[in-house]
């Protein structure tokens, strides 16, 4: 394991020596909000905060390009038309910079996803292979914090390739994965292990500041017992507007839509884009004769923590949760739904 | 499919269109890649996404058997944007395919059994291939029988199909309509009543038995109390769930029925497969 | 889709400023387009089975027409495509011609605008549905408006037919300008005597049903179901016992009433009947004037009448009327001249307008028909004919010329030679126009039978000398010199405008009118009695100045559309009307609020309210689709997706 | 398409069938000389014009949009351009907030005879936007991501502290939760710390002892009701076979403050609710705040707040073991500073003594506007440009707005009609918020709730705010949300609009 320190005016310069070689995204505060941006020399220091919305864009896009399509006719015989179909699986190499633990776990998540089934997913994972990721451990966790509860905290290396975390007058970097330690071992970045033991002292002093972890052991059990329980869902979603903003803001939601924008016979084609899709939208299910299985919206909350607490737990092989404790869906819930509630209910009531 | 991106489709064209009924026309397709039509693998059972580009992709299942490979058939009705846009296709144009998705019937295991389809409306399209896969393999399976109903005799899909399957001497195909209509006489193999009902009156008898039915599902959740008042076991029924599928490739995660993807881990379930999900269909 | 394109030449019409074949060129690029060509005259006989034969040839579903308006020849091409077996709704037009031919000549220009005209409409036909007509009854009956002659041709000649007329009067009698008038030019025939028979046949006729001294306050419904609400004004006269004898006139003490129907060239009495062939011929009393009804101290003519028929207390009437075409009759009036300062703006009393000197010519007029000067009661030995007073005058912003006072100033000039031998006439005109038959031949004789003088040139004042007449200067353009006449009376050819109250009427009518209160005609030359508004018809000098001919002939003309109209067992609908997805519907009934025609009613589907159009109701306005948030309402043929789609073949930044 | 390089400016007209086209023929006819630029899309009517079109083609690259109908009065279907009047006018005012020059919209009436009218229309139009050049594009603007951080003063004084009448509101809901009558009662309780409310669904009696009230009550509960009258009535149809008669649905309770009111009373107004499906709860509010205000007053957005105390305009807040005390001044929401109806008006149990503000204080204009009419045109482009990037389309702003009733059938999922596509530009996103101000002119009773619900804090409600001025001006002073008995104005009009003038292209 390569270990190195940064001080603190080090980390702009060695920024803007990755930016030579990568495409670099950090936070940076926009309004009240902190938001992964490419950042390019000349730019501040990243926000050491933990995003508004999680990174998993960088790897899993708002919205891209699947499939360029587009149709030309013969000049000569106009009724010949021949299909053109190109998709640009192609990748840059990315760092991935600053995010949170809980962040960095998300990919792990995504990864069972993406790339556990019978199918994987080119787009992801070219991103993913060409992504390092460089996470800032936690040091401030708030109130809606519950990373310890599924079997993270605020310094799990899962997911990530360097470790860095504030310490006196800089930074302390682990390289976690071979990828992050090379990248460590070629940065010509001092040694750092001496601080090792201060990193560590300051990152069990963070745990310790997470809200109090709960057993969530019993999770998938419980809910799958309380699947058919419409009345308990039905009062604990009572207050959801159906909105998008918990399943868009959250490391692990892997949810997509695909739509065809664009015209084939236009001149410049049309593009088969996959989108964000958010699993509590009434649309996500409906079928085209107007069926829906998850038609009200307790159903619909229903999958949504049945997928982060139990299905998920069935299709990984580890058992793992589909949520890392970021809080992000509490904190920024326009009616402040906590999805700690609801599990916490489920297994005790 | 393509190895390399299960998204991506290959393109193919449209070699012949059937208008079936008044709501279902079947296209038969052929990819543009002749090798890769030649290598064409698929089992009966498994769908496919037709794309029809600016409009969207949508699924069908290959309803040819894998025996018969001049092209792939499939069966659509209109119902929303891309199954609308698909009926003004022409012979000639061009669309996306992605197939063959999905599982399939187990009928490596249903060998030496009798096997009891029942299709209703467009639930035919699935029995189509597993059926005329299993005739063309006959001699390993016991009596083969088709319960195939409809509405009207004008909304009975593959009309052409129908004369030679009344006419194989391995199939005891029997056709009903909802309600008497004219120029329908009933007889033994033209009958006048709901699927249930009419299945009572046949009443196959459920030991060694395999009972396949597909349709509506209103039609499966009647027909299924029937074919348990037959005292067919779970195990011995299998069913294709339709979902709204976007990717079909397992990835964009909303064809779930708990931990289950009907995408990749369906179409086909057996009915004690199906009890033991979350009730959420 | 398979797309045909024709874009046609118009001979050199589009051809002139527009590279055609470079645009059917172009064309072959668009989307779905699988055949495209350009053409000599698509609208004529070859240009058209052209059109079919492509469509044949070439399995075309959908039918692209470049060419001009598509208000000129959509309804040709619809058939066209029609006739090539595709559902007439398959077709979009370009309008290539008025819109760009026609107003450049930058061909560079011209050919990329049409090219993209023809480009939004491929797009647009590429979101073409087939529609389908339905047919429905409409009310053998027709509503004419105005019974001037015009109205009255139109009347009786549906009348004749065998349709049911209702005739709607705004003055009490009908009649109109024409009965006015002493004599017609060009055979100096009496007015009254060639009108009168056909206003006795109005009254007469079975099938019309005449409402004068009224007016239509509101139309609502569509062609062959409109619904009239005709305001009939209290007369204070219970006409149904009125026999017209005349005796409340006699004895009405209210002598100083001004008298509309003269022109007020005199007074006449509070109660009265304009004329003695007024059809009604029905007393009516003026309230302003009526000293009963305004101070309570009178009923004179109550007291005299023999049938009891005076009611002061009458109030004014709401009548409805269900007619299935209408006719707009209205006529013509005056502009106001006073405008002209040089002219005395109005302060001289002998200084007046041609319609006022019919009145003093007229032996049914204030005079008897001696003709004699407002102002004293003289003959006049010298009159002054102006022409063009509010006609094509730009400086007042008349630019238009009034088609019939060359005419009638002759015919004027002649009858005063007539009426007052030793009289001399001048008259000051810009040009002479007698276009008609035999109209030249009458102005020659008025000048070299009757002397009268003519003299090309404005007037630039008129002056009262002090002694009772007056100093008309202007200048003869034709000697290039000033002209002073000495006239005891001046006669001024005013120009014609749209009747008082067209432009409400119209409003009324939902028609397009114009500045001058003139009603537009659905094409000046082939559709001269239409409107844009099916069922609504014109006819006389209420769509432009007329003379009596014209006017009578655009009556019958008239008469044959709606007869046409009616005569079919049943019309078609327009499907082209509003559609609701009632999966997209939330039932908030905005549209129901904003709906003008109330075409939207709310209905209830398993509980759940629904708006539902009432087809035979929605008139396709399109307004609702404005007012849908969501979109469930759209119209078809201009559902939101086809003008984006044409918005997007536009702007693509 | 692309236009004539160097010649020609895009310029799109959307014309009436009836008047404007047939003028543009008559011009035609006419040889009527004029400008290349213009492209003609043919409407049946003006009021067919939906404000969103020539918006998208501005949007999208044109340079000038024109529309043309038949004069007032003179419409072929009686009022579409009475309707399209006001609309359009709306447009034409909006459009200076996000950055482009109103000018290069404009609106006529041109009827079919007026060919020469239209010649002089198009020259004087194309002649205008060919002064003002090619139009900036919105995707080419430089972005402005910060925030104005000022604070408006209040309007009245503000107030952290118990209301007294808690306990009768409380007792009021009891009874009437007793009463069997209701669905459930909707308010606020305590959420996962001291300083987040969240909404409180009472459905027995006892639920009614977890309300609360006061500056944290922040949520719009107007937000809800349409929902919970639906559930009310699905709940009364259970067991309901077809044919038989459907039972009445029980009554939807809610607690509301002045501003929630206005939402109720909006919905009134629309038809969208029945006064009688609904039992309203009022309570006078003396201010709700913003928690980030109280966060950056903490100075730490990771602090753990275990108590919150007010008293008077003063709130203490005790986080990770610190107490620290601020003024209601300091951290009042953005629309409470303004608010001038702090008690219900439209109501079925009031508690305690109405709150009430002085007729004639007049509130400072929002911060955001203050700053947005500061900017320039380019500027503002840049600051929507900057803003907008962020958004990840959650729709929380639309899920959030009361007045949001279409739900699943929202445009914005939609592909018939296809107003927006799935594309995340920058523009496309606007698009989308631009629909939604649209939406809301004249239904906007400025709850700010979508401003609220922005996770990434985009201040979407700017441009409701736009509308809302727009409508205060030309209306009279119309303020959506109080007055259940006035038509929207949108969804009317006057013959004589008095503050809306003719515009005369062709003179300028």
């Amino acid at each position: 394991m390569t270990i190195c320190f940064l001080a603190t005016e080090g980390l702009v310069p060695w920024l803007a020596k990755l930016a030579q070689n990568y495409r670099v995204f950090a936070p940076r505060r926009e309004g009240k909000a902190i938001i992964f941006r490419p950042w390019k020399e000349g730019d501040k220091a990243p926000v050491p905060l933990k995003a508004t919305v999680a990174p998993k864009g960088v790897m899993f896009p708002a919205c891209e390009t699947l499939v360029s399509y587009k149709t030309t006719k013969d000049p000569q015989q106009l009724d010949k038309v021949s299909l053109t179909l190109k998709a640009p699986v192609k990748a840059e190499p990315t760092v991935l910079f600053g995010c949170r633990s809980c962040d960095a776990r998300g990919f792990v998540a995504l990864d069972k996803a993406y790339l556990g089934g019978k199918f994987k997913d080119p787009y992801y994972e070219a991103r993913r292979n060409a992504t390092l990721i460089i996470t800032h451990t936690c040091d401030n966790p708030t109130p809606t914090c519950f990373c310890t509860w599924v079997n993270g905290g605020p310094a799990s290396p899962e997911g990530s390739d360097v470790l860095m975390t504030a310490v006196q007058g800089g930074y302390v970097l682990e390289g976690i994965s071979q990828k992050g330690n090379d990248l460590l071992a070629g940065s010509g970045l001092p040694d750092g292990s001496d601080k090792l033991n201060e990193a560590r002292a300051l990152r069990t002093e963070a745990a310790k500041r997470v809200t109090p972890r709960k057993d969530l052991s019993k999770a998938a059990e419980r809910l799958k017992a309380r699947f058919t329980d419409m009345d308990f869902w039905i009062a604990q979603t009572a207050k959801c507007l159906s909105c998008g903003a918990c399943t868009f803001m959250c490391p692990t939601c892997q949810c997509f839509n695909i739509t065809d924008e664009g015209d084939p016979a236009s001149e410049q084609g049309g593009q088969r884009l996959r989108s964000w899709d958010y699993c509590m939208s009434p649309m996500f299910t409906r079928e085209a004769s107007g069926h829906n299985p998850r038609m009200v919206k307790a159903a619909r909350m229903r999958n949504r923590v049945s997928h982060k607490y139990w299905y998920s737990t069935e299709y990984s092989p580890d058992g793992r949760f589909s949520c890392t404790g970021c809080g992000r869906c509490i904190a920024q819930c326009p009616v402040s739904l906590d999805i700690r509630e609801i599990v916490v209910k489920a297994i005790e009531e | 499919m393509n190895e390399l991106n299960p998204l991506l489709p290959e393109v193919a064209t449209v070699v012949e269109i059937v208008q079936e009924t008044h709501n279902i026309k079947t296209f038969r397709v052929k990819l543009d890649d002749e090798e890769r039509m030649k290598a064409f693998h698929f089992e009966p059972g498994q769908v496919g996404q037709l794309s029809l580009f600016g409009v969207g992709e949508s699924t069908f299942v290959i309803n040819s058997p894998p025996t018969r490979m001049d092209y792939l058939q499939f069966s659509v009705m209109k119902a929303g944007e891309v199954t609308s846009a698909l009926h003004k296709l022409n012979v000639g144009d061009k669309i996306g395919v992605r197939a063959p998705l999905g599982n399939f019937f187990p009928y490596a295991k249903w060998k030496g059994k009798d096997i009891f389809f029942i299709g209703g409306g467009i639930g035919m399209a699935p029995i189509r291939t597993i059926m005329l896969y299993l005739l063309d393999n006959k001699k390993d399976y016991g009596t083969i029988s088709l319960l195939y109903g409809a509405k009207t005799p004008e909304d009975l899909s593959y009309k052409d199909d129908i004369k030679e399957w009344l006419a194989d001497p391995n199939l005891n195909a029997v056709l009903t309509i909802d309600n008497p209509a004219e120029g329908w006489t009933v007889d033994d193999t033209h009958k006048v009543g709901l699927i249930p009902n009419v299945l009572k009156e046949l009443a196959p008898r459920p030991d060694n038995c395999i009972a396949v039915l597909c349709g509506p599902p209103i039609m499966i959740k009647f027909t299924l109390m029937a074919l348990k008042d037959m005292n067919f076991p779970d195990e011995q029924i299998f069913t294709t769930l339709e979902k709204r599928m976007k990717c079909g490739v397992g990835l964009c995660g909303r064809c779930n029925i708990g931990g289950k993807l009907v995408c990749v881990d369906g179409p086909v379930f057996s009915y004690d497969q199906l009890r033991e999900l979350p009730p959420e269909l | 889709m398979r797309i045909g394109v024709f874009i046609c030449h118009c001979g050199s019409n589009i051809a002139g400023t527009v590279d055609c074949a470079q645009v059917a060129k172009n064309a072959t690029a668009f989307p779905d387009v699988a055949f495209a060509t350009d053409t000599m005259y698509a609208c004529s006989e070859p240009g058209q089975d052209a059109i079919v034969a492509a469509v044949k040839e070439h399995h075309l579903d959908g039918v692209v027409v470049a060419s001009c308006t598509p208000r000129m020849h959509e309804p040709t091409f619809r058939r066209t495509v029609e006739r090539a077996g595709l559902n007439r709704y398959m077709f979009e037009m370009a309008n290539i011609r008025e819109h760009v031919s026609w107003i450049g000549k930058d061909k560079e220009a011209n050919t990329n605008k049409a090219t993209e005209l023809v480009r939004m409409a491929v797009e647009k036909l590429r979101r073409d549905a087939p529609l389908y007509t339905k047919k429905f009854d409409s009310v053998k009956k027709v509503l004419v408006i105005g019974g001037g002659v015009a109205g009255i041709q139109a009347a009786l000649d549906c009348a004749d037919a065998g349709i049911q007329v209702v005739m709607v009067e705004r003055e009490t009698s009908i009649g109109g300008k024409m009965a006015k008038l002493d004599k017609t030019f060009p055979t100096v025939d009496c007015s009254s005597c060639i009108l009168g028979p056909k206003m006795v046949d109005v009254a007469q006729h079975p099938n019309i049903k005449l409402l004068a001294a009224s007016e239509v306050t509101n139309v609502s419904g569509y062609v062959g179901n409109f619904t009239v609400s005709i305001k009939r004004r209290a007369t204070y006269v219970d006409w149904s016992k009125c026999t017209g004898c005349g005796l409340c006139t006699e004895k009405c003490p209210s002598k100083k009433t001004p008298d509309k129907f003269n022109e007020f060239m005199g007074p006449t009495t509070a109660i009265n009947i304009p004329f003695p062939q007024a059809i009604p011929k029905k007393a009516a009393i003026n309230p302003d004037y009526c000293r009963k009804i305004k101070d309570g101290k009178c009923g004179v003519c109550a007291k005299v009448c023999p049938t009891g028929a005076i009611n002061y207390e009458m109030q004014d009437e709401v009548i409805t009327e269900q007619v299935g075409a209408i006719v707009a009759a209205s006529g013509y009036d005056l502009m106001d001249w006073t405008v002209y300062g040089e002219y005395g703006a109005g302060r001289y009393p002998d200084v007046i307008t041609s319609l006022q000197y019919e009145r003093l010519l007229s032996a049914a007029g204030p005079t008897g028909g001696h003709i004699q000067r407002p102002s004293d009661g003289k003959e006049p030995k010298s009159v002054v004919f102006i022409q063009c007073v509010g006609s094509r005058d730009r400086s007042i912003g008349r630019p238009y010329c009034s088609g019939f006072c060359c005419m009638y100033t002759a015919k004027q000039a002649v009858l005063t030679k007539d009426h007052i031998p030793d009289s001399q006439s001048y008259v000051f005109y810009m040009d002479i126009r007698a276009p008609g038959k035999m109209y030249d031949e009458f102005t020659r004789r008025a000048m070299e039978e009757y002397g009268t003088e003519y003299i090309r040139g404005r007037v630039s004042c008129i002056q009262p000398n002090g002694r009772g007449q007056y100093l008309v200067r202007g200048v003869d353009t034709l000697m290039g010199k000033p002209v002073e006449v000495l006239a005891d009376l001046v006669v001024l050819a005013v120009g014609v405008e749209g009747a008082k109250g067209a432009g409400k009427l119209a409003e009324t009518l939902h028609i397009s009118y114009d500045h001058y209160g003139f009603f537009m005609e659905s094409h000046c030359k082939l559709r001269p009695v239409e409107t844009n508004t099916a069922g609504v018809f014109l006819a006389g000098a209420c769509q432009g100045a007329k003379d009596i001919p014209s006017s009578v002939a655009q009556g019958s003309g008239a008469a044959a559309k709606v007869i046409g109209l009616l005569s079919k067992p049943q019309l078609e609908s327009d499907p082209q009307i509003s559609v609701v997805d009632i999966k997209r519907c939330v039932g908030c009934g905005k549209c129901v609020d904003v709906c003008p025609f109330q075409a939207i009613t709310k209905q209830s589907i398993r509980g759940e309210v629904k708006a539902q159009v009432i087809e035979a109701v929605c008139q396709g306005c399109g307004l609702c689709v404005a007012t849908c948030p969501q979109g469930a309402i759209q119209l078809s043929h201009f559902t939101d997706n086809q003008i984006l789609a044409e918005v997007n073949a536009l702007c693509q930044c | 398409m692309s236009v004539l390089t160097g010649k020609e400016l895009r310029i799109v007209g959307f014309l009436c069938n009836w008047c404007s086209y047939g003028g543009a023929d008559t011009a035609g006819v006419a040889r009527a000389t004029q400008p290349t630029d213009l492209r003609i899309i043919r409407v049946p009517c003006s009021g067919r014009v939906n404000p969103l079109f020539p918006l998208k083609a501005l949007l999208s690259g044109a340079d000038g949009v024109l529309v043309s109908g038949c004069h007032p009065r003179d419409c072929h279907y009686s009022a579409g351009n009475f309707y399209a009047r006001r609309r359009l006018e709306l447009l034409k005012e909006f459009l200076p907030i996000i950055g482009i020059n109103p000018d290069r919209f404009e609106y006529t009436w041109v009827s079919a005879s007026e060919g020469q009218r239209w010649q002089q229309v198009v020259t004087a139009f194309t002649d205008r936007i060919h002064k003002l050049g090619p139009a900036p594009r919105f995707k080419d603007a430089e972005p402005i991501y910060d925030l104005p951080g000022a604070l408006t003063s209040l309007v009245r004084p503000l107030d952290c502290g118990g209301n007294p009448a808690l306990d009768e509101l409380k007792q009021q809901i009891r009874d009437a939760l007793a009463d069997g009558h209701l669905h459930c009662v909707v308010g606020w309780q305590q959420g996962y710390d001291p300083i987040h409310a969240t909404p409180l669904h009472m459905r027995k009696p006892e639920d009614v002892d977890r309300l609360i009230w006061g500056p944290f009550n922040i949520h719009s509960t107007a937000n809800m009701i349409t929902q919970l009258i639906k559930e009310a009535q699905d709940a009364a149809m259970v067991g309901v076979k077809r044919g038989d008669p459907i039972p009445p649905a029980k009554k939807v309770g809610v607690v509301v403050k002045g501003c929630d009111s206005k939402g109720l009373v909006e919905l009134l107004q629309e038809k969208l609710i029945d006064r009688n499906a609904v039992e309203i709860f009022a309570m006078g509010c003396n201010g709700t705040v913003s928690t980030d205000r109280i966060l950056a007053k903490i100075g730490n957005t990771a602090a753990r707040v275990s108590a919150v105390s007010g008293k008077g305009d003063t709130l203490t807040v005790t986080a990770d073991g610190t107490e620290y005390t601020m003024s209601m001044n300091d951290i009042a929401q953005d629309k409470c500073r303004a608010c001038k109806m702090p008690s219900a008006k439209v109501y079925d149990h009031f508690a305690g003594e109405p709150v009430t503000v002085a007729e004639d204080a007049v509130p400072e204009p929002a911060a955001i506007m203050a700053y947005l009419d500061s900017l320039t045109l380019d500027q503002r482009m840049g600051f929507w440009k900057g803003q907008m990037e962020r958004c990840i389309r959650c729709h929380a702003c639309r899920n959030a707005c009361p007045m949001c009733v279409c739900r699943e059938v929202c445009v914005a999922d939609s592909r018939e009609p296809h107003w927006v596509t799935q594309d995340d530009t920058v523009t496309n996103k606007f698009f989308f918020q631009l629909i939604h101000a649209l939406h809301l002119a004249g239904r906007c009773t400025g709850c700010g709730e979508c401003n609220r619900a922005c996770p990434v804090g985009i201040p979407v409600g700017a441009l409701k705010m736009q509308t809302g001025r727009i409508v205060q001006r030309l209306f009279d002073g119309y303020q959506p949300g109080t007055d259940a008995d006035a038509i929207p104005p949108f969804l009317g009009y006057e013959v004589e609009e008095k503050n809306i003038p003719e515009h005369h292209i062709e003179r300028a």
